[in-house]
């Protein structure tokens, strides 16, 4: 099968036209997200995060393992993701993807390498007994901009995640079931948010949030910034594309900044609303 | 109005009987000699001639005469590869327009769009496409579609939208001028003097899609009064 | 990372004695090796990184081919000997093949591809030796190398790393600085001074990471200068070989008979 | 304050082809290190310049090959010297693969057998292509090509056959076109194939040669050069003009020891002043061949790098 065909003549100018008179084509500004769907599932740790029609489901699960000789005290976090054909036409089974090493990478970078989760909290027994977390992340379907939502339904499942809690005596581990003892958050440092801008051929036309997919593939670069509330950076990335002016990245992480504080907010409110309905069924 | 389930019978009779997508005429059947071949809800028209199955597909399987719109894909040979949006791309000739000879042949490029009709589709070969009528060999509106913008919408709307009593087209045709090339593989193209008028028209058809929005006339109505026209 | 050496003294020298703005050692080597169009080593300190740029030429892979330009192809190969723990990294590593991915789409908008449509420019990055800054040295490597290629790009890319150690920020890396403190590459076209890469993969407050960035930015200018006059004094010794008997040429040069039936193409 | 470090730096390499760096700078210049190059770029007449330098203002200048033209100025784009004429600046590349022009003479091997034409690689940007009205069919010069050509087209070239040819015309895309259509182009036998820049190539008179030690020569202008037994001129052409047999034949002829040293000779004097980045043209490597001979050096001495900085110090001297 070739490659899939690139977008045609007139939607090109098309796009790039209204982009000039800042129009989008779903009628959001220039720096505008779609606003995240979150959806929690039964389980603690299980969200579908959609941004549009764009969907990742996140689900995060935990084992007790032994931990590596080199790093006793510390648990293990593991990611897996995958781009499958079925989230868009244009993915193939088989060989990784330039997207799919995007994703890998950028996933890893700004949930495991900027320490967001505590991994001395998830020690049970030093060199003994660790708490495995497995995060998986399944894309279900690619509209544009895979990587902010897979980034998101990521954090959030880690933040919605509990595992069971555990009394030690001595040697003995009692693992409590989450009827008996309430369950216990994972001990984070903090929440990265990711944001991708795309910047077109033409330097004049400005840089658009959360591209669409046919944004993302007429764009002419894309700038990925990942950071917290706190106006921490934890991941730049602007690999290649149109070249930008220093003083234009700086004003796009400056932008960044107030977005991440904006999602922070929605993240916290639906994580919050979803707690309270769980609080009456647990006990 | 009947779902039917694919291997269902289909009570589908008629002297000049014509079936349409998702129905199959079996042989070695007793009762009936029409089954179905997906899930979704059978149509027929008014004088029972001709059956079809809507569903909320968005997959173009090629039918001929039916009229589409593809994009160039690549040259070959005397013509062109056109993505039509079905599982391989169409063939088009290079002398398959009004007025081409060896020497004038229409300057398509890799990208360009175009209405054309299905002339050949046939399962087992790639499916050929035509931009004149073959007997008067006038375009009668086939060719290149230059400018203006391609939507992308289900099968079901695209039907929708070549139903002439349809609400939406003559709602927006009433605000703003606009061009329109309707093709049954889920493409519309739109051509208006503003980037905002298209813009309008593309979120209304997102909006209406039975697979999209599914707004009714009414909702319609009131989400073109929030677009700012 | 286990390394308890201090990053920066009170006295304001680095692990290996030099200064927070202090670049190391730069050699840029760009004769030719083997059948490459170009090829160019180039030593950071002790990073050392040679690049082969064949092409363009005819694709290989004919279902990558595009219509409207050349494509560029980059291969990144690590060689086991390059670090302390000798270890093998197969092609399929991600690391590796997001290294490769971002040289590529960094040179895809410098290099005039759309002259060439059809062809590919295949780039080998080989690394011989790690010592931090791999990237930077993969870049500024295949930038001399399509300069000698003849492959027409719109500037040179000029990549450096810059780190920061608490409040001091800090140029040019090492593996162990890298380990220890946030730090990030950046590759810039020095002629309009814009930004090509910008990679940071650590937390890092955005008032510091400002500081870096302009000083990273400042001191690919620096590393533009070395490779301009590596560049320089390459192109120097070409002509100046060619130029010996070019008078001896110019009595006949022009002379070229061409008797060619035209005939026009099917 | 940026400046460079000065430790641990490798030996430099023998060529001296490297540019090392080991200066602190001084302090005062920091960061805005402005170099001047003006006095270095003239040295010897021509002007040089590397990719991203400015070269003049587009109002008064058109651009030329090797240039774009960004913010009204006229860019290079490759490294190499700089050419005006008239109006129009354009820079030469000092290395780059091979520019085709028509009427050019190339060398190449085919690459692939395609319906009714060949892929040759001929040191392009792209295989050039050899349709099969271009060349030249067994049973007469002006015979129509049948059917049945089509299907036997290995028998007259196949994949890794060599050939000498002209360049015709381009393609919309800029792949060139073929021919072979004279008796002087067709398949080569008897020699091998030397591969040297094309910039090293300059257009002569003919790239046909014949040295006296009964060894032929076709320097191709892509730089690839055809070094073989010498034929010749009655051999060369029948009386009918068109032995089939002999032009698309795949045996070499017998070659004697005496001649196969001659070619090998050859060969490693075009390797070793290609290395040294020498022009080559029929005088120059005939002057080469006779003081290899009087020097009485082994031919596969030629190589080694003293033997071969020897020889081009001796073509050094005449001019």
């Amino acid at each position: 099968m070739p490659r899939p065909p690139s977008p045609s003549i007139p939607e090109r100018e098309f796009l790039y036209a209204s982009l000039k008179q800042s129009l989008r084509l779903d009628g959001r500004l220039p720096l505008e997200m779609r606003e995240p769907t979150l959806t929690f599932g039964p389980d603690l740790g299980w969200v579908d995060c959609a941004m549009g029609r764009t969907r990742v489901l996140a689900s995060v699960d935990g084992k007790m393992v032994k931990p590596t000789p080199e790093r006793p005290l510390e648990g293990v976090i593991t990611i897996h993701s995958e781009i499958s054909p079925m989230a868009s036409s244009d993915y193939e089974t088989g060989r990784a993807s330039d997207e799919e090493v995007v994703l890998t990478r950028m996933l890893d970078k700004v949930l495991r390498r900027s320490d967001t989760v505590d991994k001395e909290s998830l020690c049970v027994q030093a060199g003994q007994r660790v708490w495995h977390l497995r995060l998986t992340i399944h894309c279900l379907a690619d509209a544009g901009n895979l990587l902010d939502c897979a980034c998101l339904a990521g954090i959030v499942a880690l933040k919605h995640y509990r595992r069971p809690e555990v009394e030690v005596e001595g040697e003995d581990v009692t693992i409590h079931h989450p009827s008996e003892r309430a369950p216990i958050p994972l001990a984070m440092h903090h929440t990265p948010y990711c944001f991708t801008f795309a910047y077109f051929p033409d330097t004049t036309t400005q840089a658009v949030l959360d591209p669409t997919s046919l944004e993302q593939r007429l764009s002419a670069g894309l700038l990925s910034i990942a950071l917290n509330a706190q106006r921490e950076l934890c991941v730049v990335q602007k690999a290649g594309g149109v070249p930008l002016a220093p003083d234009e990245v700086m004003r796009i992480i400056n932008v960044a900044v107030g977005k991440a504080k904006e999602l922070d907010r929605i993240v916290e409110k639906r994580l919050q609303e979803d707690w309270s309905t769980r609080n009456v069924e647990v006990r | 109005m009947s779902f039917v389930l694919p291997g269902e019978l289909v009570p589908a009779q008629h002297v000049n009987l014509k079936l349409g997508p998702g129905l199959l005429q079996v042989s070695d059947v007793k009762n009936g000699s029409v089954m179905s071949t997906r899930a979704g809800e059978l149509k027929h028209t008014a004088n029972n001639r001709e059956w079809w199955i809507e569903g909320n597909s968005r997959r173009y399987v090629p039918a001929p005469q039916e009229s589409v719109i593809g994009v160039v894909i690549a040259r070959s040979g005397e013509g062109w590869r056109v993505d039509i949006g079905s599982a391989h791309f169409a063939s088009l000739d290079g002398l398959a327009f009004e007025g081409a000879t060896k020497r004038s042949r229409p300057n398509l490029k890799v990208g360009s769009v175009l209405y054309a009709r299905v002339s050949l589709a046939h399962k087992d070969m790639e499916p050929e496409l035509e931009c004149f009528d073959a007997q008067t060999r006038k375009a009668e509106g086939f060719g290149e579609l230059k400018g203006g913008f391609l939507v992308r919408c289900s099968l079901q709307m695209s039907r929708m939208l070549l139903d002439q009593s349809h609400f939406l087209l003559p709602l927006l045709g009433a605000r703003f001028p606009l061009e329109v090339a309707i093709g049954l593989n889920g493409r519309v193209w739109v051509s208006t003097k503003e980037p905002k008028y298209t813009i309008a028209v593309s979120r209304c058809i997102e909006a209406v899609d039975p697979d999209g929005g599914g707004m009714d006339e009414r909702a319609a109505k009131k989400f073109l009064a929030t677009l700012d026209i | 990372m286990g390394s308890r050496v201090e990053i920066l003294n009170d006295d304001g020298y680095r692990s290996d004695g030099r200064r927070q703005f202090e670049l190391r050692d730069i050699t840029m080597d760009l004769s030719p090796r083997g059948t490459a169009d170009g090829s160019a080593m180039i030593t950071h300190g002790l990073t050392q990184v040679m690049v082969s740029v064949f092409g363009p030429r005819e694709a290989k892979m004919r279902a990558q081919t595009l219509h409207d330009r050349a494509v560029l192809n980059v291969e990144v190969n690590i060689a086991p000997f390059s670090t302390g723990e000798r270890r093998k990294r197969n092609r399929g590593d991600k690391r590796i093949l997001e290294l490769a991915a971002s040289i590529k789409s960094t040179f895809e908008p410098v290099v005039q591809t759309a002259l060439y449509p059809r062809s590919q420019i295949d780039i080998y990055v080989h690394v011989l030796q790690q010592d931090g800054g791999l990237l930077q040295a993969s870049i500024n490597a295949a930038t001399l190398a399509l300069v000698g290629a003849g492959i027409p790009l719109l500037d040179l890319v000029c990549a450096v790393t810059g780190g920061v150690h608490s409040t001091s920020p800090m140029l040019d890396l090492t593996t162990l600085e890298e380990n220890d403190i946030p730090h990030l590459t950046v590759a810039v076209m020095p002629k309009t001074g814009n930004v090509t890469l910008v990679t940071m993969e650590t937390r890092l407050h955005v008032d510091r990471f400002g500081d870096i960035f302009k000083l990273t930015c400042d001191a690919a200018q620096v590393i533009h200068q070395e490779m301009k006059r590596a560049a320089y004094a390459r192109t120097r010794r070409l002509v100046d070989a060619m130029d010996v008997d070019s008078k001896s040429i110019l009595l006949t040069g022009d002379n070229v008979d061409k008797d060619t039936a035209m005939n026009e193409l099917e | 304050m940026i400046t460079f470090a000065s430790f641990a730096a490798p030996p430099d390499d023998l060529y001296g082809h490297g540019h090392r760096v080991a200066h602190p700078i001084d302090p005062a210049d920091d960061r805005d290190m402005d170099i001047d190059f003006d006095d270095e770029e003239f040295v010897s007449g021509s002007k040089l310049t590397v990719p991203g330098e400015t070269l003049t203002s587009s109002h008064a200048f058109m651009r030329g090959h090797g240039t774009y033209v960004d913010n009204e100025q006229v860019i290079a784009s490759v490294a190499g010297t700089v050419e005006r004429v008239n109006k129009l600046i354009s820079v030469r590349a000092a290395r780059s693969r091979y520019n085709p022009e028509v009427g050019d003479l190339v060398v190449g091997r085919i690459a692939e057998v395609q319906p009714k034409r060949w892929k040759v690689d001929a040191g392009g940007r792209q295989d050039a292509v050899l349709m099969l009205s271009s060349v030249n069919l067994p049973g007469g010069v002006q015979r129509r090509k049948l059917e049945s050509d089509e299907l036997q087209m290995r028998t007259f070239f196949e994949e890794g056959d060599l050939l000498v040819a002209e360049v015709q015309a381009f393609f919309a895309d800029g792949a060139m076109s073929l021919h072979t259509r004279s008796l002087k182009y067709g398949k080569l036998r008897n020699g091998q194939l030397v591969i040297v820049p094309p910039a090293l190539i300059r257009r002569l008179k003919s790239h046909f040669t014949s040295l006296p030690c009964g060894v032929d020569l076709i320097l191709g202008l892509n730089g690839y050069i055809w070094v073989s037994k010498h034929v010749k001129d009655s051999d060369r052409e029948g009386e009918d003009g068109f032995d089939a047999e002999a032009v698309y034949s795949n045996r070499n002829d017998d070659i004697d020891c005496a001649t196969r040293t001659a070619i090998a000779r050859v060969t490693n004097i075009i390797r070793a002043l290609a290395a040294h980045w020498q022009p080559l043209t029929d005088a120059v490597l005939l002057e080469a061949y006779e003081w290899a001979v009087e020097q009485d050096c082994d031919v596969k001495d030629l190589l080694l790098d003293d033997v071969a900085a020897a020889l081009v110090a001796s073509l050094g001297g005449q001019h």
